[in-house]
């Protein structure tokens, strides 16, 4: 495996913005993404997960240092202020780092 | 008087969302069941379109496109000044109160089926029709002029949305399909509709449950409102119905659509449209309050302003 | 005699999983099918009971609730001593078998109804009422005296369980509804029951196929107990059934809900109650043993047994 | 003539994916739909094979059990050599063809007794015998030799899928219990089945509709195949049909197996059996194309081919 | 993006313990968690995800090193010895790390 | 909490083959895993988990850098050709790491 780092970067938000979001994150060039249903709570209260309106993504993104900048950096602009979400990123080993 | 059996489920799952039971139905199957109750009441409505003309329905379809204009313009200034709230906030809350909420439409036809009241077969029809013009308004409230750019995005949000999708959707293939068509897909939609509306009972009052914390939050002014809103918008269905010369049935259906707050189409809508509107101020009032009080004591009185109304 | 077609989907289930065919159910739409079996078979009881009075039924519930305290007494000190088990497994092994399992219940109805036998309709209730007991006497085994300041949080534990509100719940609404208020859910609920529990006892099947692998790790007494502990609770359980004047079909019933092992409620309040008890064991030993020989020979035993009883 | 409303349910889910509404059948909802329809289609043809004898059945079994060896045959070299794809993408789409689609089946079957035209009612067992050769030869044509140490796992991966499990399980419970003893089971396996039928409908839309889009990336060549290869089996099949001696609607019923195109077992085989074909190329083709094409076009079609061979 | 370090901590833990787990850890001063239905495997077997009592939850939390620490050690006494669980952290970028 | 680090392992990938690549898995010496249901998108295009030929699994195994070597060789050299797959890993402290 080859040890060089890629960033791995977590967004957990409200699921109503799904398509939105996904949008953004591939316009700043991410070149794929995961996602998984969640709930969870946190400053804007509990999302149970019970129904649509209350259900959380958590969209996960490997991609380089700069993409996942400027990926936290539109996505915060566009979304921060109005949605539930919250964002982090760390460096993780992968194997073909230049796929990503 | 005998209280339906459906309501007894609500009330169950108020009451085990209140102990804190940990029965929910799933999140997938609780979406089953609302897509199933989507189709049914969109076919049912469009079985009985396929014996009308659709000419003779077009002045009904006009008044309560407008009264679905009305309605919001009505409760925006109630809550921006009365209730200081947000603009934004109070453009949200008045297109929830100016839509239509399809489970309170369900449980009111099944009350009137039950007391042998009949009312005109087109009423899914108009609770269609109800479904969009509050959104518009409510967006046009919220941001004035701003909104300019975003109608064409909007329409699609709307337009997409499930809720509108299924209940179209269904009243088109009942309509095309007519009475004999949809006769083998009937056991599912038709027979089974009240077990299913049952389900989706339950889990409702197991969201209502979680909602009633939330009450406390907002404050005396939401809770009057939640109550007070149905009774005038009630009050103004009835008289329109009234004035459509609708039977007393007929009436008593358009005060409760009157009356009802969406919480499908209208918070899908305005969380996009709207984002800096707080979702959970106007889901707490239309859960919370105006749903079960439309659905244990409203829904009741509407009949009753309909009678006093036809006497 | 003709098999019934239900156990055919059981041992489908069962086949699928021992050839490791990744047929399931997807776990939401087992929990939906849960939900719709427990609500049905409240309904049922409760319809029944609205025809009865309470007070001619207290005897019977006495009865059966304290037959619900000795089973595990009587099973504690055999797993305890004979099975060398640590406390607290032998207490909760023991909550297990003195409590009683739906779906063993759902197949009993079904096959005397296909023999066209008769059994005392509010079978239901005393299914609800032997739920509970075993349960707070497995803590009080497990724990003794420490279990003192418990048990508040236990109550709520039990009486908010999934299994005890939806059967509760719904007999509560079949007696407050009745037979005519039923009327209109009755294709959900009551129709589409066999379908429902046959797609139930499918996935039944494959989760016993999945826990047979782990009886080897248990040892051959957990065998023996699991085929002899419900011959010994059915014969009690049937021989109360005649003391308490019930008819033969009445007697073979409570002798399965005596010989029937839980696997919701029970497994559910003893992890969160008793949680040094392994949940594997009583698991493996109720729905890897119990369930499938109940299902599979023991029904059609217990009848025997009844109507050996009332000969 | 009347358009069979399951059709505009398909209309509705295709649409609604068009115009990228966000409505869709859960996953979990959609596998209970399908779990549902495959057991419901096994038990029909159990029940009915309960009342012939097998060995009358022999040479139609043996014969399209042959024709489910021969298509894939004949789409290889087109495949292969006209549409130049790799051998492991012909060998794979050649399976999918000639394998069959319960979807396709379940909606002729409908249209049929829509028209009030009969058919051998063992026509599911020919559909469960018509889905595995396909696959076999398809695995022989993408490995050669290569192929032979795997037989043993790919015979169980064939046989333990889901699709197959629950077909044949369906059979041989309706086959055991006969029609006396699915009786009970009936409300939801056939009376809901058209009901059933048109949420997995609605589904398979939007599915469809998002395979469109990738259809313009594999090109001209796989439209052509995905339309004419079932005009050339349906063709193969109804003559076969006629050689039979089947009815009229048998014929038809043969002629739409042979023209449909697997997309639950066969995509699932060769995923794991040949890994190296691109599985969205076939899913794209009998997906995207050859399904819509025989839902909407192709059996009518069939039907009249099926009467002209008779003629 | 800031780069001061906060911690992701996940439990892998049975879902019959969600709520009493949740209390434990917002008692310990977390702002917010994100839950995602799992299944899996361990020292205490297998636990298939296939129905209520065999389900596992991932409990994701952002929050100090501090209180992660705390976390671990409460629910590490609460919970470890009869319970499955698997608990670890590592430290993760994130946007305003005062939220947490 | 001990400090000494122990890598967690992420494979995304198609849940066709869930059953033999925990068998891999388990082969290479892991003690446990955990499974997650996902959705996607990367260079094998949309996988938008609708249904079964659609769905995504996550697999997380906490295992020693050692083990995670062998696994991601193996894994590679059986389904990364052919599968839908992005794998990576980071470090992550746990109690107790002896038990990975
Ligand atoms: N401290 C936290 N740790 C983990 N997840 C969090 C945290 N805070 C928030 N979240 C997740 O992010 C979602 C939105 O957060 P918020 O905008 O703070 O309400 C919540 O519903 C949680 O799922
Ligand atoms: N080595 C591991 N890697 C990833 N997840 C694990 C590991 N061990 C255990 N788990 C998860 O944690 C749960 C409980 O673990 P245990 O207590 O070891 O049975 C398991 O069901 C898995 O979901
Ligand atoms: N850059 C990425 N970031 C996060 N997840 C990815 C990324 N690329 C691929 N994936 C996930 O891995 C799966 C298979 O990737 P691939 O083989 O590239 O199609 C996708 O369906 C995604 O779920
Ligand atoms: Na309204
Ligand atoms: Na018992
Ligand atoms: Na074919």
């Amino acid at each position: 495996m080859q040890n060089e780092s890629v960033v791995l970067l977590t967004i957990v938000t409200e699921s109503s913005i799904e398509t939105k979001l996904i949008e953004t994150i591939k316009a700043q060039g991410a070149q794929g993404y995961t996602i998984t249903d969640a709930r969870g709570e946190g400053s804007r209260g509990l999302r149970s997960g019970s129904w649509g309106e209350e259900s959380n993504i958590r969209v996960e993104v490997l991609c380089s240092a700069a993409i996942a900048e400027k990926i936290e950096s539109t996505v915060q602009a566009k979304f921060y202020k109005h949605f539930a979400m919250v964002m982090y990123n760390h460096p993780v080993n992968v194997l073909r780092p230049d796929k990503f | 008087m005998s209280f339906d059996p459906i309501l007894l489920f609500f009330i169950l799952g108020l009451l085990s969302g209140v102990v804190r039971s940990p029965l929910r139905l799933p999140p997938q199957a609780y979406e089953l069941v609302s897509i199933i109750l989507l189709l049914a009441i969109g076919l049912k409505g469009g079985v009985e379109l396929s014996s009308t003309s659709f000419m003779s329905l077009l002045p009904q379809i006009l008044v309560v496109a407008a009264m679905g204009l009305a309605l919001p313009l009505l409760a925006f200034p109630v809550l921006k000044i009365a209730g200081r709230f947000p603009r934004a906030d109070a453009a949200s809350i008045a297109a929830h109160y100016g839509s239509v909420s399809v489970g309170t439409y369900a449980v009111a036809a099944a009350y009137l089926a039950n007391l042998g009241v009949t009312f005109e077969a087109h009423m899914p029809l108009l609770l269609v029709i109800l479904e969009v013009p509050a959104i518009i308004v409510g967006v046009w409230l919220a941001k004035g002029a701003a909104a300019n750019g975003q109608w064409r995005s909007l329409a699609h949000e709307i337009f997409s949305g499930k809720g509108i999708v299924l209940l179209l959707g269904g009243l088109a293939i009942g309509w095309i399909a007519g009475k004999d068509g949809v006769a083998t897909i009937e056991p599912l939609f038709f027979d089974a509709f009240k077990g299913v509306l049952a389900l989706f009972l339950l889990e409702m009052g197991v969201i209502t449950a979680s909602k009633l914390g939330d009450l406390k939050k907002y404050g005396f002014f939401l809770v009057i409102f939640a109550i007070g809103m149905p009774l005038v918008s009630a009050i103004i269905g009835g008289w329109l119905g009234l004035c459509l010369s609708l039977s007393v049935g007929g009436t008593a259906m358009l005060a409760t659509l009157a009356a009802s707050a969406s919480y499908i189409a209208v918070p899908a809508a305005m969380r996009i449209s709207v984002p800096e509107a707080n979702p959970s101020l106007s889901l707490t009032a239309s859960l919370g309050l105006t749903f079960p009080f439309n659905v244990l004591v409203g829904i009741p009185l509407y009949l009753e302003i309909a009678r006093w109304l036809h006497a």
